[in-house]
């Protein structure tokens, strides 16, 4: 199954600042909720883990990225993972490609992603429009936690700007029309990365919240 | 299609639940299993964990006493399906609870568990939401009270945290005479639900709506209430102009779409569903008036 | 770190004590661990309803059950359901008589639904009886065999009881 | 002496250990050591395996072994043997028993673990890591016949797997002389077959004898040892291949699988049993099925709705490999022209490649396709002629006098395609009386008083079945005085024990109860082949009434010679065989039997050869045909888009009826199979990843009891002169027309809205969009 997305969101710095944040993966990837770098393998690639849970399916994929076409000149590039569940049920490829422009509020980051699903995971048809809901709902914490380490990181104290994304689809057999999925009735993520959190402030305040989004839901 | 291997626990009673939620990391509780177990089996969930709800004597249990009802989490639906005084006071219980699974599913299923497990096509999470029941909600050092329109939080998300059991659900029936309605549209008997809509539904004497409570499953993550549409509808006759201001409303969900069905037509068939919900409550509105 | 249980219990009238992984499905230890075969697994996700039996007079899915859930309960199984004489149960006869079953393998599950359905309800419609038996998947018969038999069944109970 | 059992709906043999749950399933067999088996599927639709580590697997308590093709090595490392090959096969391709270094469908096998207990074997196959490349995949077969298409198979440039065409009569001629020629495009799809108890497999090697036994869930106990005794370059003597009882077949269980041969390499490495019980999600990933075809066809027609050809092309989703050969393809073009005399037919054939699950026949194979897409055009050109739907059928019709009627088709062995026996037009008759068809506007009008969109769907077909060359039996008179019959030939819940006693017992003027009935197992004296195209009733019955005609024989003849008497003067009753006129001058066919038998110094009777047994072979050279037409009222709600099937009719002639009471279950068993494929079971595929999205009961749906509607069926009797029974095949004739009913019912409901159905299966959210579709073009 294949799900593809664009979504758009404004950072409050420079397009220098977000470029060498967004391209230095020990960075970038702490910003995905629950997702960890484990080894830095180049200044580009890297292996690590992503958890998360779909209603009451926790799924701990790890896998490897790499960034690629990096253009500094017109601040593009692209991110290419992949990785497999630790126990078997399921593998994921994604490709993001993201753009940046100035914009008077700071940096407008654009980014379109192709996301495929195999295995088991991929083969519970009702879990189609979950999948695209949690998608977009990680893109969407990606780049508010993006937009809120990039500050930190320069500095500033500035409020990140989220435009609704623009298009997401699911193709083929799980053939799901296009349509305008503003993200999100949830504020943050639950399986996330602590270190890549720790600067923020209010995680105690946020732990409750955090832990609804893929729910812990344990009763049956 | 085996599970995975856990260590299981079957505790007597609710504190050592509660207990092992506190300790025990990756707990799953097992109430009547019968969404839970094919989860198992496929191996799409593998706890270490598994608690057993069913030998812990006080989560069970209905009980009607000065206009509340109280469902204990691990009442069976067959349970609540026969109960004759719950059918005297809410007929749509049992009602949807014919479109809920299998003869032999009911017999083990539960309410805690439905509401628990919370799949979008779950029509008790439904009938709760019309009754705007109070879900109680407990972990080892106390516990809290969710209202029914604050207990799905996304796709098969409760209000639930991980140290946290649901114990029981109250709700007042309406008193004042009324009509309801429980209707739903699915492939084959007994399948998931493509939609449904519950409805209760009062009026007056002059037939204008008194009160009125339209619920949805199915159409999109989560079941929802249609609550800012029925205060607009107070005071008017259930005929197609208000019909139309919900369709209207029903046109505005964002509804999910899966291998088999689009979420377009779920929403047309939940337009089709509150037009034969809103006609079946009315009539039996009329009727409980005379 | 196998999680192992002693459990015991009761299956047509013979007590059965085994120490088994409390992962262990009911219908698996039904099945292997006390050989009785004529409960069916079709499925596995608690559909198809092969695997139905009667778990304390109750209509339950052996396979989405575990066996250590069932320690100490009295379970009736389709090798139980004739009486010890070896005298059919009406449900079996009117399946014999109406062609209730083809390839037999849906046959034991359907007995169990209906038997337990047809001690809570002796007089059901048509209707009613396609609706319980929605419950339990056939490949072979198409049903009516399977419907007519019930509705046999629950005739001659109402006449002779069981 | 008359028949007393063939004819009369005697009860079955099989149903009294079946409802006591004594039944012997595979998995309900148990021997000594056995070990439990689980594979490691491909996640992946398509992808080269960089690597497959099994080292954690291995290390995991209670695992026994863990094995990839490479650690299996020797005579294992081959591809499969193919069945049916045939030289219109462009990339004769089969399987390896575990994927070598390319994996071409969700599902394929890579690797095999061997543990104590399933759950063990489980455990262990969740721990075995495989590293993939993935690669394009193809899942649709119109996209897999672009020249642009990535490559099902890395070896192969394109993903035609054979071109297969069936042509006769004046075609050209005919199209361009035609009046009328009418064209549609129609998409069909059938979906995965899902017999109650999945595939399974018990394999046992005893060293001291070298002999090898394999208890599988299959209808070709015979095929099946043929191929392993191929594959591991063995004796056949030295394999035995049991079918037990066996769960429902429904055609893919005839084919021969990875893990039915593997299960028996690992009985011979590891020197102890081993057992595999599929289940269903592996039913779903790796058990053959039959999906999609997408047809352009044009009818050329007079105006009288007489038709004169049709022609098109059918492109055919086969899925990633050919285990079964062009079977399916075959039986797609074969039936042309169905039950009508039509002169000029030009079917071509492209079967695709695809990366999704294999597809081999399941329960009427390609016919009830074949039949859509006549049936279809029949209604086409009664729509855009104006006429009856029963009008053009009758005008085409093959007559009742011009039986044995030859198509004009020669199969691809040479004999020529000839109609046996029957009389379509009376089915028809038979079927439109049963349904009150004359009064049927009268009902529709009424139901639309009612806001109900009533339709009523008809329609014929007929069908090859009873296909040579042979199904053997042994008959024997037991020193007991039982009649025993033993058949190579296996059932899957048809009731072949039944008709079989049923067939024996009439020679002896016994009952089914004094018949011991013996299937299934390559022990057998008899040799069979298959029990798969409605053939078994067709082939080993009349074996069966052979062998028994030559027991009696026998048994006459040494009855004459004891009481010195001419045969004629003989007669046999109840197993006793009498002298007529003289009652107490009699001998039990025990009493012969024994003496036949004889004993070390004990003389047999005088010239006669020992033992009161015979084995027969009825060898035809040609199929039979059955024919039958269907009716079906149904009611769509506009609203929603569902179907509610009220009454549904059939008239169906299988030649002689061996048990009415069997045909009916068949028939009705069959027509409920069809209905699933016209409204509910579809195996979807991501179009751009080949995952299959449906693979639970759950969402993959099967037909319950609740939406089904009463059936009934009336018998016509045209004994087939191809068979001393006159009998035909019924296990597929309720299927194959049952699709093109229910869907003619629906465009016939929604005629008023000038809705027409080219495709199944139809969902209501599908059948929405048609009525929108039609209800904007009218508009325009």
């Amino acid at each position: 199954m294949t799900v593809t997305f664009h979504n758009e969101f404004s950072v409050a710095a420079s397009t220098e600042q977000v470029w060498a944040f967004l391209t230095d993966p020990a960075l970038a990837v702490p910003c995905m909720p629950g997702a960890k770098v484990t080894e830095l393998i180049d200044k580009h690639g890297f292996k690590g883990l992503v958890s998360l849970r779909a209603g009451p399916v926790q799924l701990q994929f790890k896998g490897e990225g790499q960034l690629s076409d990096l253009d500094e000149a017109v601040k593009a590039g692209s991110l290419t993972a992949r990785g497999s569940d630790g126990k078997g049920r399921g593998n994921f490829s994604a490709q993001m490609r993201f753009r940046m422009a100035a914009i008077p509020e700071g940096t407008l980051v654009s980014v379109d992603t192709d996301l495929a699903l195999s295995g088991m995971v991929a083969q519970y048809g009702r879990g189609a429009g979950v999948v695209r809901e949690i998608a977009s709902q990680l893109t969407s914490q990606f780049s508010k936690t993006l937009a809120e380490q990039v500050l930190l990181k320069s500095g500033v104290a500035a409020v990140a700007e989220e435009f609704p994304a623009t298009g997401t689809s699911v193709s083929g057999a799980s053939d799901i029309p296009s349509q305008n999925n503003a993200v999100t009735t949830v504020d943050q993520p639950n399986s996330i990365n602590v270190i890549g959190l720790l600067w923020a402030s209010g995680w105690s305040a946020l732990k409750r919240s955090l832990s609804r989004l893929f729910g812990n839901s344990k009763n049956s | 299609m085996k599970p995975s291997s856990f260590k299981y626990h079957n505790p007597q009673i609710r504190s050592e639940v509660l207990a092992l939620l506190r300790e025990q990391e990756n707990c799953k509780v097992l109430a009547g299993g019968q969404s839970l177990g094919p989860m198992l089996n496929f191996r799409f969930v593998m706890p270490d964990h598994l608690i057993d709800l069913n030998r812990v004597t006080d989560l069970d249990g209905i009980s009607i006493s000065d206009s509340k009802v109280r469902l204990g989490a691990m009442t069976r639906q067959k349970s609540i399906e026969r109960d004759e005084s719950l059918r005297r006071l809410c007929p749509i219980f049992s009602e949807s609870l014919q479109w809920v699974g299998h003869y032999a599913t009911r017999n083990r299923g539960t309410i805690g568990g439905s509401l628990s497990h919370l799949d979008p096509a779950a029509e008790l999470p439904g009938i709760c939401l019309l009754y705007d029941a109070t879900l109680r909600v407990e972990n080892a050092s106390g516990h809290r009270l969710v209202p029914a329109n604050e207990w799905s939080v996304s796709f098969m998300t409760p209000n639930l945290e991980a140290d946290e059991l649901l114990t029981d659900v109250e709700f007042s029936p309406w008193t004042m005479p009324h009509g309801h309605a429980f209707v739903e549209f699915s492939r084959r008997h007994g399948d998931f639900a493509i939609a449904g809509v519950g409805c209760l539904l009062a009026l007056d004497r002059s037939g204008l709506i008194k009160r009125i409570a339209l619920s949805v499953i199915g159409v999109s993550s989560t079941p929802f209430r249609l609550t800012g549409t029925e205060n607009d509808l107070i005071g008017y006759k259930p005929d197609d102009n208000a019909l139309a201001y919900i369709h209207q409303a029903i046109d505005g969900i964002e509804a999910s779409s899966d291998a088999q069905t689009s979420g377009q037509y779920r929403k047309r068939i939940a337009r089709v569903l509150a037009s034969r919900a809103l006609e079946q409550a009315s009539e039996r509105a009329i009727s409980a008036m005379q | 770190m196998k999680d192992l249980r002693t459990i015991h219990v009761l299956i047509n009238g013979m007590s059965y004590q085994r120490t088994i992984e409390t992962r262990m499905t009911l219908a698996d230890f039904i099945r292997h661990e006390c050989g009785l075969t004529g409960t069916h697994v079709g499925c596995e996700h608690g559909v198809c309803g092969a695997c139905t039996i009667h778990l304390n007079g109750e209509a339950v899915r052996s396979c989405i059950m575990f066996a250590v859930q069932a320690d100490g309960a009295e379970v009736t199984t389709v090798e139980g359901l004739a009486s010890p004489d070896g005298k059919y149960h009406p449900i079996q006869q009117a399946f014999k008589n109406n062609n209730g079953l083809q390839c037999g393998f849906c046959t034991p599950g359907m007995l169990m639904t209906c038997s337990a359905f047809l001690r809570e309800y002796s007089n059901p419609s048509e209707r009613e009886v396609r609706e319980v038996i929605s419950g339990n998947i056939c490949r072979c018969t198409g049903y009516q065999g399977i419907v007519n038999a019930t509705l046999e069944a629950a005739a001659a109970i109402r006449k002779g009881g069981l | 002496m008359g028949a007393r059992n063939v004819g009369a709906a005697v009860q079955r043999l099989e149903d009294d250990r079946l409802l006591r749950g004594q039944g012997r399933y595979v998995d309900d067999i148990h021997v000594h050591g056995e070990l439990a088996v689980a594979f490691v599927r491909s996640s992946e639709a398509h992808a080269r395996i960089i690597s497959v580590d099994t080292s954690a697997a291995v290390a995991l308590q209670g695992v026994i072994g863990v094995f990839t093709l490479a650690d299996l090595g020797g005579l294992t490392l081959k591809p499969m043997i193919l069945a049916n090959p045939s030289p219109l096969i462009r990339h004769p391709i089969t399987q390896h028993v575990l994927a070598q270094d390319e994996v071409c469908y969700v599902g394929q096998t890579i690797a095999v673990v061997v543990a104590e207990n399933r759950y063990v074997a489980e455990d262990a196959a969740q721990l075995v890591q495989v590293e993939y490349e993935v690669l394009p995949a193809v899942v649709d077969a119109r996209q897999a016949r672009d020249p642009l298409s990535p490559p099902v198979h890395q070896k192969f440039s394109d993903n035609l797997a054979a071109k297969v065409s069936w042509k006769f009569g004046d075609v050209d001629g005919v199209f361009s002389k035609a009046p009328y020629v009418f064209r549609e495009s129609y998409f069909q799809h059938r979906g995965v077959p899902h017999s109650m108890e999945c595939r399974g497999a018990l394999a046992q090697y005893d060293q001291q004898a070298d002999q090898i036994t394999l208890w599988t869930s299959t209808q070709s106990p015979f095929l099946v040892r043929r191929f392993i005794a191929q594959f591991l370059e063995r004796d056949e003597s030295s394999i035995r291949v049991v079918a037990p009882d066996v769960g429902g077949g429904f055609g893919p269980k005839a084919a021969h699988y990875p893990e039915e041969l593997l299960l028996v390499v690992l009985a011979l490495k590891l020197k102890r049993p081993v057992k595999w019980t599929e289940d269903r999600l592996e039913h779903f990933l790796a058990t053959t099925q039959q999906r999609d075809q997408w047809w352009d066809v044009e009818v050329a027609c007079e105006a009288d709705g007489k038709v004169l050809g049709i022609r098109g092309l059918c492109v055919h989703d086969n899925g990633a490999f050919l285990p079964y050969g062009l079977l399916l393809c075959m039986t797609t073009v074969v039936p042309f022209p169905g039950s009508y005399a039509i002169g000029s037919i030009d079917i071509t054939l492209d079967c695709m490649f695809t990366n999704a699950v294999p597809t081999t026949p399941i329960r009427g194979a390609g016919r009830p396709n074949a039949t859509f897409i006549i049936e279809r055009s029949m209604d086409s050109v009664a729509r855009n002629l104006g006429l009856d739907r029963t009008t053009v059928r009758r005008r085409n019709y093959v007559q009742k006098h011009q039986f044995p009627y030859p198509t004009g088709a020669k199969l691809p062995n040479g004999i020529a395609v000839q109609y046996d026996s029957g009389d379509y037009e009376k089915c028809l008759e038979m079927v439109l009386e049963a349904c009150d068809y004359t009064n049927f506007e009268t009902r529709r009008a009424e139901a639309a008083r009612h806001g109900k969109w009533r339709g009523l769907g008809v329609v014929s077909y007929n069908e090859d079945c009873g296909l040579p060359p042979y199904e053997g039996a042994t008959v024997k008179v037991l020193p007991s005085g039982k009649l025993c019959v033993e058949l190579g030939s296996c059932a899957q819940g048809q009731g072949l024990e039944t008709i079989a006693a049923q067939i024996a017992a009439d020679q002896f003027g016994l009952t089914v109860n004094d018949v011991v009935v013996k299937l299934g197992d390559t022990n057998s004296p008899a040799l069979a082949l298959s029990t798969v195209g409605s053939r078994v009733a067709a082939t080993a019955g009349p074996s069966i009434h052979l062998a028994a005609l030559q027991v009696r024989e026998k048994a006459l003849k040494v009855a004459a010679s004891q009481f010195e008497v001419s045969e004629k003067d003989l007669y046999i009753d109840a197993g006793i065989v009498f002298v007529k006129g003289l009652p107490d001058r009699n001998v039990s066919l025990g009493e012969l039997s024994k003496r036949l038998h004889a004993s070390v110094g004990v003389l047999l009777p005088m010239g006669f050869t020992p033992g009161l047994e015979a084995t027969a072979y009825h060898t035809p050279e040609r199929a039979v045909y059955s024919n039958g037409s269907n009716a079906v009222e149904l009611e769509v709600d506009i609203e929603t888009g569902e179907v509610r099937l009220m009454n549904y009719w059939v008239a169906h002639d299988c030649g002689t009826v061996l048990n009415p009471a069997l045909v009916d279950g068949q028939v009705i068993g069959g027509v409920v199979h069809g209905i699933g494929n016209a409204l509910f079971e579809h195996m979807k595929y991501d179009q751009s990843t080949g995952q299959p999205v449906t693979t639970n009961l759950g969402e993959y749906l099967m037909p319950l009891a609740t939406e089904m509607p009463k059936i009934s069926v009336d018998h016509m009797e045209s004994p087939s002169p191809v068979n001393v029974l006159g009998v035909k095949g019924a296990g597929e004739g309720g299927t194959i027309p049952a699709i093109a009913c229910i869907i003619s019912g629906i465009e016939d409901a929604l005629k008023p809205l000038g809705v027409v159905i080219k495709e199944f299966p139809l969902s209501p959210e599908r059948l929405l969009e048609l009525i929108d579709e039609a209800r904007t073009a009218t508009a325009a």
